[in-house]
């Protein structure tokens, strides 16, 4: 009879182990979300030299339960003009492709739900179904605001995915596989995909901050101008669906996608002596960038859609598609040493941060110069 | 096997999903409603494709259909007046001869279909490698073609429907 | 390892959702549904294609990369055809269908 | 590592459990929430405003030129990870047709460019 692990029966451990993989991603979904929001807040506050939350429990660490159990207990408002089954049905297009997502990231050696050979392309697949689920709530809610923000949400949420999955490509040229788990021990000395992409990582970076409706990228929800835009007509634990699980859900998701393509995943010293010390390497650095996408959150404004649009398929765009094609042709012509795609890469984020707002200064000096003229 | 069985047990579930959710999109009256049991039927199709262990084009079909080229007919439903009368073409006027003519189509080339045997089968898993061969080998040339498709419907439609946006200005 | 699935089924159901596709063609009046048909009988090509490629003895992936070309066709047939249809629906702020018409020569 | 056969049976898996845990979630909801439901309260929300009319009308085709160029450039995807994968492979070959595929889409970009269908209002 054979044995699987733990002695335990095949045919008993398989379905075993699904069942706790599947329990584990709730469980990750929902306190990832907990802890993610008191972060956030926290964060804004110290930014902003506030306290934050600070009445329930210890340092306000209670305050997120408190606010999980509030929107559990609010009334479920459904406006008389919605279309209802399509409004029901919205929070959950969005909420399931999400925690498939948690599928393939590999949290450690041999701690992955399932290595699919395809698995980068298994998560871009996934992440542009969300959009539909946007757009549908949208156009369930059959309110201006929603519609707008759910139009608006899905322009900034397909033209987004381009960059994003261009930058993916990057590395996956460089790697040669799809699979999760060889993209991460492809990197298993110091140095990691990001000393060699690093402008593969900044496009990413800014896709997933567009792709997950995060400032400066909140125009779908845009709750000063759109109120909530697609959002509107939700209340209570549909909006906590939407929002708050979700949202946070996919900024793991992500952060988790830049953690393994760019920065080695679990890799880490003692990884090879204590394969379970690659999970505490792998949420560190999950973590990083969840930090990081709160410190943008309180630095920089929301951008307006034509800015938006503009930067997505004038400057970004054209800037992956320039090194999808030059790393390819480096690694072709040298073989072997990474160097040339490096030097190219560090280049064209040299270029992002200082030739692109130089040259967005002079286009604007230019444009006041013609306005003046004209109204002398 | 039990894997056997399983698979089975999924096949009975998509089909019946598919062939379901096909025919709700024909007598399903609102265009939405149409669209979303469109994109469902994309989605199980892929489901279809996963069980003949052809996973890279299952992936695609999701990216293709189920994110693009719904979220274009969404945005092509609600860029179109809603509710408004409906015109036949001229084939359908008769709508009950249609039927007709179909379902005796059909049913002969249904058993027919049925009755295809099995070959060698392949190894399950991983058809990306062998996929790319085909398309960058024997396919490079129907490859470049597609890419002057796309810029002809690219350029296409733009002209559709930027003129129109330059005459109501 | 004979597949717990027979090929024949796999056809049968493409088979299914191909008639279905083409009723909507024939009997609905909505062009965007027409469109939808349309790409419900390709989707229904695909399955045929792949089921083919993958069980009737091929060596290799001729008709996977087949549908990846079915691919592109669909999608620029859907962009076109939507814009077509957007663009008939501007000149015209009545309308449904039967542009086909209006547009001829 | 399980048998990869039952490597997407995960996916449909999690899926499945996403959507129960979702129905299970808003059940409590709804068992724990009150309701009352109002004639105020069932009104759409459009800041205070009486909506006029409903929402579902036609908006600017604006729109629809992104998501047109976002088709096409998601059917260049799915050429260009199996070319990124096999791309040792296939060597100089190889990229010259890419060179070839994406040269001729940026001539599309670029005719939407010119055209200013990329511009959003």
């Amino acid at each position: 009879m054979p044995i699987g692990p733990f002695g335990i029966d095949p045919g008993i451990w398989a379905p075993l182990r699904l069942l706790l993989a599947v329990a584990l991603t709730l469980f990750l979904v929902l306190n990832g979300a907990l802890l993610m929001i008191y972060l956030e807040r926290k964060i804004q506050a110290i930014i902003q030299d506030r306290t934050g939350p600070h009445h329930v429990g210890p340092f306000g660490l209670l305050q997120t339960f408190a606010d999980a159990i509030k929107l559990l207990s609010k009334e479920d408002v459904r406006a008389k003009a919605t279309d209802k089954a399509f409004f029901l049905m919205a929070p959950m297009i969005v909420f399931s492709p999400m925690v498939a997502s948690f599928v393939v990231l590999p949290f450690a050696p041999d701690f992955v739900g399932a290595d699919l050979n395809i698995g980068l392309l298994y998560l871009t697949t996934l992440g542009s179904m969300a959009v539909l689920g946007i757009v549908i709530a949208g156009w369930a809610s059959n309110n201006k605001y929603s519609l707008i923000g759910g139009l608006r949400s899905a322009g900034q949420l397909i033209s987004y995915e381009v960059p994003q999955i261009l930058s993916l490509v990057t590395v996956v040229l460089v790697v040669g596989s799809l699979s999760m788990v060889d993209i991460t021990r492809s990197q298993a000395g110091p140095f990691v995909n990001f000393l060699v992409l690093p402008f593969a990582f900044v496009g990413y970076f800014i896709a997933a901050l567009a792709e997950t409706n995060r400032t400066p990228f909140d125009l779908p929800e845009a709750e000063s101008e759109l109120v909530a835009g697609y959002l509107t007509e939700y209340s209570g634990m549909r909006w906590g669906t939407f929002l708050a699980l979700t949202e946070y859900g996919e900024v793991t998701v992500v952060c988790s996608i830049m953690t393994t393509l760019w920065f080695g995943g679990w890799q880490g010293p003692g990884v090879d002596a204590l394969p379970a010390l690659g999970i505490v390497w792998f949420t560190l650095k999950v973590y990083v960038f969840v930090l990081a996408f709160m410190w943008v959150r309180a630095t920089l404004p929301r951008m307006r859609i034509d800015q938006l649009m503009d930067f997505c398929w004038k400057v970004l765009i054209p800037m992956a598609l320039v090194n999808i094609l030059a790393t390819a042709v480096l690694l072709l012509a040298f073989p072997g040493n990474l160097w040339p795609i490096a030097i190219v890469n560090w280049a064209l984020v040299a270029a992002l941060v200082f030739a692109l707002p130089a040259l967005q200064k002079r286009r604007l000096r230019t444009f006041r110069e013609r306005t003046r003229l004209s109204a002398a | 096997m039990t894997f056997d069985f399983l698979e089975m047990v999924l096949f009975a579930i998509l089909a019946i999903a598919i062939v379901g959710a096909g025919a709700a999109v024909v007598l399903v009256g609102r265009i939405t409603s149409a669209a979303l049991f469109m994109a469902f039927t994309f989605l199980c199709m892929a489901g279809m494709f996963l069980l003949l262990g052809a996973e890279t084009i299952a992936a695609f079909q999701v990216l293709i259909y189920v994110g693009a080229i719904t979220v274009l007919i969404l945005y092509g439903v609600m860029f179109t007046p809603q509710g408004s009368r409906d015109y036949g073409l001229f084939f359908q006027k008769q709508t009950p001869w249609a039927i007709v003519f179909v379902a005796f189509l059909a049913v002969p080339v249904m058993v027919f279909a049925s009755s295809f045997q099995d070959g060698r089968p392949l190894a399950r898993g991983g058809d990306l490698v062998p996929l790319a061969t085909s398309l960058f080998g024997d396919f490079a040339y129907p490859f470049e073609v597609a890419s002057v498709l796309l810029l002809a419907a690219l350029v296409g439609a733009i002209v559709l429907v930027k003129r129109d946006d330059e005459e109501i200005r | 390892m004979t597949p717990a699935v027979p090929l024949g089924a796999f056809i049968a159901v493409s088979a299914a959702l191909f008639f279905i596709g083409c009723a909507g063609v024939l009997t609905r009046r909505n062009a965007v549904v027409i469109l939808m048909c349309v790409e419900l009988m390709l989707n229904a090509a695909n399955l045929a294609l792949v089921a083919f490629s993958r069980r009737y003895g091929a060596t290799d992936e001729r008709g996977s990369v087949f549908v990846v070309f079915v691919f592109v066709v669909a999608a620029a047939e859907v962009a076109v055809g939507l814009a077509i249809v957007l663009s008939a629906y501007r000149t015209r702020p009545v309308v449904n269908v039967d542009e086909a018409r209006a547009m001829k020569g | 590592m399980p048998d990869y056969n039952l490597s997407y049976f995960y996916v449909f898996a999690f899926f499945v459990a996403a959507a129960i845990f979702i129905t299970l979630l808003l059940g409590l909801a709804r068992l724990i929430a009150p309701r009352k439901v109002t004639v105020e309260k069932a009104r759409t929300y459009e800041s205070g405003e009486e909506p006029v009319g409903q929402a579902w009308s036609r908006y600017p085709t604006h729109f629809y030129v992104f998501a047109l160029l976002f088709v096409v450039f998601d059917v260049e995807v799915i050429f260009l990870f199996p070319w990124a994968v096999l791309f040792r492979t296939l060597g100089w070959y190889g990229l010259v047709e890419m060179v070839i595929f994406i040269a001729i889409l940026v001539v599309g970009l670029y005719y939407a460019w010119r055209k200013k269908a990329l511009n959003w209002y």
